[in-house]
């Protein structure tokens, strides 16, 4: 199977289904040319012509609210906003139009479109360029958001969420872009709601998504050489949610330990204990749930206190260990 | 695009327009029906039977009768919270609608969307939007995919003169002239954003001039004035079809109800408000000029209202025969 | 003491301060005349005069903008966001702007300004008049949440907010305009961060806000009779969330329900349990903790309907019966 | 507003404004020390000391410098993220500015902000933005409070070609001329937003024509002409500060380098850029005037360079022996 890169993955499927059904389109902001701010749609603009690689003038809300006027009259649109962070400049036309819609218009109306969406910190950007803002997605009705953490799941998932008759908050991380995994070259969908057991283990359970998937199989993998065996769910997307995977892996191992990126308050580590609290796997539980996730704070520019905002590896390992060693 | 003569006869008029005596006659009743739908929605709500608000139309009728006789069918309609005229005037069934009004199950909407929130995605009425300007920037991506399957359709998109300040309008004219977007822009001129007169809201008027900055070409007309706004509309359309990209057209209208259930119309005088219903009335000019030039007798236009109404009546009895949704569904419609 | 309505509590609040601190204005639509689309500003106008009750055009992110603007060079804007659906449209101004002003510069910068909303459903305003959108405003750092349940708390609370160095998003519900509740006339102010309990219990907890806190009451008040003791904890304010007083209550009884009428999934009911589970009082749990949310649904127009989408009294009560007999 | 003759000397212009010989070799020596800490900026980052992005302005330091002389020091300075120049004119303290850049505890912003939010709240500059636009509605709420403390200071709110496509625009134009905001509103027209062309992302220019529809003042300048930009200024912040409310002012300029860090220049010729760097640089075109009327000498010219490269070399000694900000900080400053 080639090798390609996450990003490499992300235009592969938009490529190939844009070849497929030319119902599907892209729009957003120095998307041609240029090939989008972080060169996803690099050398689309060749091959597709702009009539479906749309460059748009500076106007996020309205590039959204564009793409829902498409989609309703059965048009694909994908639309690529340049940092995650711009979306909170499309909440209205995101959550009060595009989610919505399906439900107020009693059933009738459909609103199939993808919204692209380049999140997370480390490069430098700082507060504005930076957030992880996913759980405000998850908690809007209507709307499904999926979080790739490998090329493979990206490309099976974007093609999903193409395909999918909803709107679609497909969030990117921006370290992820360069890292490199085997993709078929065909076309191949991901289901949304199924979460993936990206290394199996039986002593706690770490519940987590894109970048920090990463940053956790590190630590694990270098704590089984202690004989330390944790089992890492990716969730792949976080709505709909697999929570079969998560409360049966809860309920195996006794402990859970979620990490994301995104503020702690109010961060969707709180939805994950509050499925396990609802659910068989309460019983089951020998410590009590944690999370590890970014602190409440914007995203600081300088390197060394952008990275004490988020998790980094040792964290991860203190957590676990404590964990295990009954700390809490 | 030609002006319409002032000396001319409504006569004359509509035969330069190509309208028949019969569209005419359809047009005034069109006009009662909504109103007669305005009134009934108002009465409803004093009865107690609506749960919910309602943003009334009538005194705006001749904007929504004289844009859909002007454009066709397969148009698209972008349509905003004022919405029932326009709906109507595309060819609602009044039955579907009440019962939407009245939170039914066979309501367009079966009962979840209620009067801000009607749609009819068959007849391409893409939906009534309960966010001011929330509809405009929809224009952009319909007229893509009008574009897209080189139909020659348009889409009418439809907002009030509050609705022109928010941001998207902005964005939305700049796009849609940049990529020739197939879209009639109408501002419902109503005088008032709510509460708000439209000359505190509005830096400059006629509020159409800004379109001026986008290059787009733009009309503030009496939107009172049914043929005036038919004829403008049937330009405008032309215009568009033929490819030139969208038109902005301002009709200055006003409404006779508060601006919702809750309005205590403070803002606004008693004076006013009867002074557009007596003098500048759209259905009453329009009636009049029809009698006048002998088309119908008053007897005739009285028996129409009266349908109206009956239309009405009877759409009310079918709602309330209707059955509520079952509470237990209240989940169903979140995805597709 | 008088007896006065949360909305007059309110308009007193903003009245006597706006008389104090010349600092201080309201801004937003249709606030003069019409006294706002509730009526909480009626009267305001005579009294302060446009300048300091400025109606503006229907121009929400900027009206935020705007505020922003006065704030941080030392005014006291208090927006008037008509419905809290809207303030959607304006999170690049609330997020990316009021909150992370202060951080962003350093802590140079302040931004004192109160955004009022008024939230929930019940009126029959369907999907895009009736959300409860505060768990989005509490995941920003940056931001405070206040949620009050009684005239007294508005008060109180919102003398607190316009006093605050930092931007406050004070949500208002719609249904308690027109409750009453005793009132002192003097000025005093509900510190941040402090909850009420507003009905001592030792069987179970229930942490809530608004107006879920007299729908919990009236359920508790009638449970009593047959003597099951339920503690009320009304948070008060979301943000800074009195963790302490959740906690002691928690390990007091033993048992958590927390009901708000925020859609379930990543809503704050999962932040309370991931306080509880990170506290001591985890060990206190003798049965798992609960949440009764509003379902994940847009809010339906019609009434029945309406009402389904929401805790109701026969809800609330079915829970705490259901957790009492250990039937979870 | 009286424009200036074409015919005229610098030597006369410059006595028609009131500006003396030194104003003239200050104002040189500030381009100079703008264009020297963008090099430096850019230095730093090939040299990999720079963990984050930067929007350079080289090529529009005539804009900067023209708006800062032309205005007070108490005026307020709304900024965006191609702001370098504007904070420098303004007068800070390059020390603390490179420090910011460098992300170091005694940076304006104590290494929290970086390049894109450099603020000086002390003299009145009110920061730099990251969001597109972000910044101009804030101009309301400024000028309302200057309103307020019945000031004659005036805000300056700088955005570019690209921001003037945000809704935030058109709603604070609207509320702006509505209320006689004192606002200087500058869209400084680099000809791209990051690689879109204002002719593909503009319906009509030039983009100041949009004002029009406010009923706001405007004027469309060549912003590498440092004396026309200086007068056309001083005119807009006489005519605002006397009460008559806000004055867009759109200048025209260039880029040298990218957008950002990332930029690989695929949008635009080399041609192009080295066209403007060699016949319209606003420097070289000041200097050579400055020269050619025997101000100064090609020499003392040179040394103006030569120092704006010491002070920022000076700067960047400074800030590498700045202190790292505490990681253990990082909850700081979350709350006042
Ligand atoms: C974004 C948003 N802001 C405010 C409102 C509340 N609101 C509903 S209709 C209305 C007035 C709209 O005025 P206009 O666009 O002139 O339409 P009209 O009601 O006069 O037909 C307002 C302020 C809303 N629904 N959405
Ligand atoms: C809301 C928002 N959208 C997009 C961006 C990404 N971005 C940063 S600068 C820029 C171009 C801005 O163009 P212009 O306003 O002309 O300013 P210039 O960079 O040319 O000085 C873009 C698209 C952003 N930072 N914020
Ligand atoms: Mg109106
Ligand atoms: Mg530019």
């Amino acid at each position: 199977m080639p090798e390609i890169t996450y990003l490499e993955a992300i235009r592969q499927a938009m490529w190939q289904e844009m070849k497929r059904d030319d119902r599907v389109f892209l729009i957003g902001e120095d998307i041609g040319r240029y090939g989008g701010a972080f060169g996803v749609s690099h050398g689309m603009l060749d091959e597709f012509g702009p009539e479906r690689i749309i460059e748009t003038p500076i106007s996020e809300p309205s590039i959204v609210g564009a793409a829902v006027g498409a989609a309703v009259v059965d048009m694909r649109p994908i639309v690529e906003i340049m940092f995650m962070d711009f979306t909170l400049m499309t909440f209205d036309q995101i959550a009060n139009q595009a989610g919505k819609m399906h439900y107020m218009f009693g059933g009738k109306a459909t609103v199939p479109m993808v919204i692209r969406m380049p999140g997370g910190s480390g490069t430098g950007a700082a507060a504005q360029h930076s957030q992880s803002l996913e759980t405000l997605l998850m908690h809007m009705p209507g709307l499904k958001v999926a979080v790739p953490s490998t090329p493979y799941d990206a490309k099976g998932l974007l093609l999903s969420a193409i395909r999918d008759p909803n709107p679609v908050c497909f969030v990117e991380h921006k370290l992820l872009y360069k890292t490199k995994g085997e993709v078929p070259e065909e076309q191949y969908t991901i289901p949304f709601g199924v979460a993936d057991i990206k290394r199996q283990g039986k002593d706690l359970t770490i519940v987590s998504s894109g970048i920090m998937v990463h940053k956790s199989l590190a630590v694990v993998n270098r704590l089984a050489e202690e004989g330390i065996d944790v089992e890492v769910v990716d969730v792949r997307t976080l709505k709909p949610l697999d929570n079969d995977t998560i409360i049966n892996s809860v309920a195996k191992t006794g402990k859970l330990l979620v990490v994301h990126e995104a503020v702690e308050t109010a961060g969707w580590a709180g939805e994950i204990m509050a499925i396990v609290s609802g659910s068989r796997a309460f019983d089951y539980l020998d410590a009590p749930m944690r999370r590890l996730t970014g602190k409440n704070v914007p995203i600081p520019y300088n390197r060394q206190l952008e990275r004490a905002a988020v998790p980094q590896e040792e964290d991860i390992e203190r957590e676990v260990r404590a964990i295990l060693k009954g700390e809490y | 695009m030609p002006k319409a003569k002032s000396k001319e006869t409504l006569v004359e008029k509509a035969a330069r327009l190509g309208l028949s005596n019969e569209d005419l006659v359809d047009m005034l009743r069109t006009m009662y029906l909504i109103r007669q739908f305005e009134y009934m929605a108002d009465r409803l709500y004093a009865l107690g039977k609506v749960h919910g608000t309602m943003h009334l139309s009538a005194g705006q009728e001749a904007v929504a009768v004289g844009i859909s006789r002007a454009t066709r069918k397969d148009d698209y309609l972008i349509n905003h919270h004022r919405g029932h005229g326009h709906f109507i005037s595309k060819g609602a069934d009044i039955n579907l609608m009440m019962s939407e009004f009245l939170g039914k199950e066979n309501g367009y909407c079966k009962g979840r969307g209620g009067s801000m929130h009607i749609a009819d995605f068959t007849s391409n009425n893409l939906g009534a939007n309960g966010i001011v300007g929330g509809g405009i920037p929809h224009s952009l991506g319909v007229g893509l995919a009008i574009k897209h399957r080189k139909s020659d359709a348009l889409v009418i998109t439809l907002f009030g003169d509050g609705a022109a300040n928010e941001g998207v309008f902005h964005e939305t004219l700049n796009m849609a002239a940049l990529w020739k977007i197939p879209s009639l822009y109408v501002c419902e001129n109503n005088k008032y954003g709510m509460s708000m007169d439209v000359e505190r809201a509005t830096a400059k008027l006629p509020i159409a001039q800004r379109a001026e900055g986008y290059g787009i070409p733009w009309y503030a007309i009496d939107g009172n004035d049914l043929l005036l706004v038919y004829e403008t509309m049937k330009n405008a359309a032309d215009y568009i079809r033929a490819g030139n990209g969208p038109v902005l057209v301002e009709t200055q209208t006003y409404r006779y109800f508060g601006h919702s259930k809750s309005d205590r119309n403070l803002y606004r005088s008693k004076e006013e408000i009867e002074n557009w219903r007596t003098t500048k009335d759209p259905i009453m000019r329009f009636r009049g000029q029809l009698v006048e030039e002998n088309i119908i007798t008053d007897e005739f236009a009285d028996q129409l209202d009266k349908e109206g109404l009956k239309i009405n009546e009877d759409a009310v009895a079918f709602a309330e025969a209707s059955p509520e949704p079952d509470p237990s569904t209240v989940t169903e419609y979140v995805y597709a």
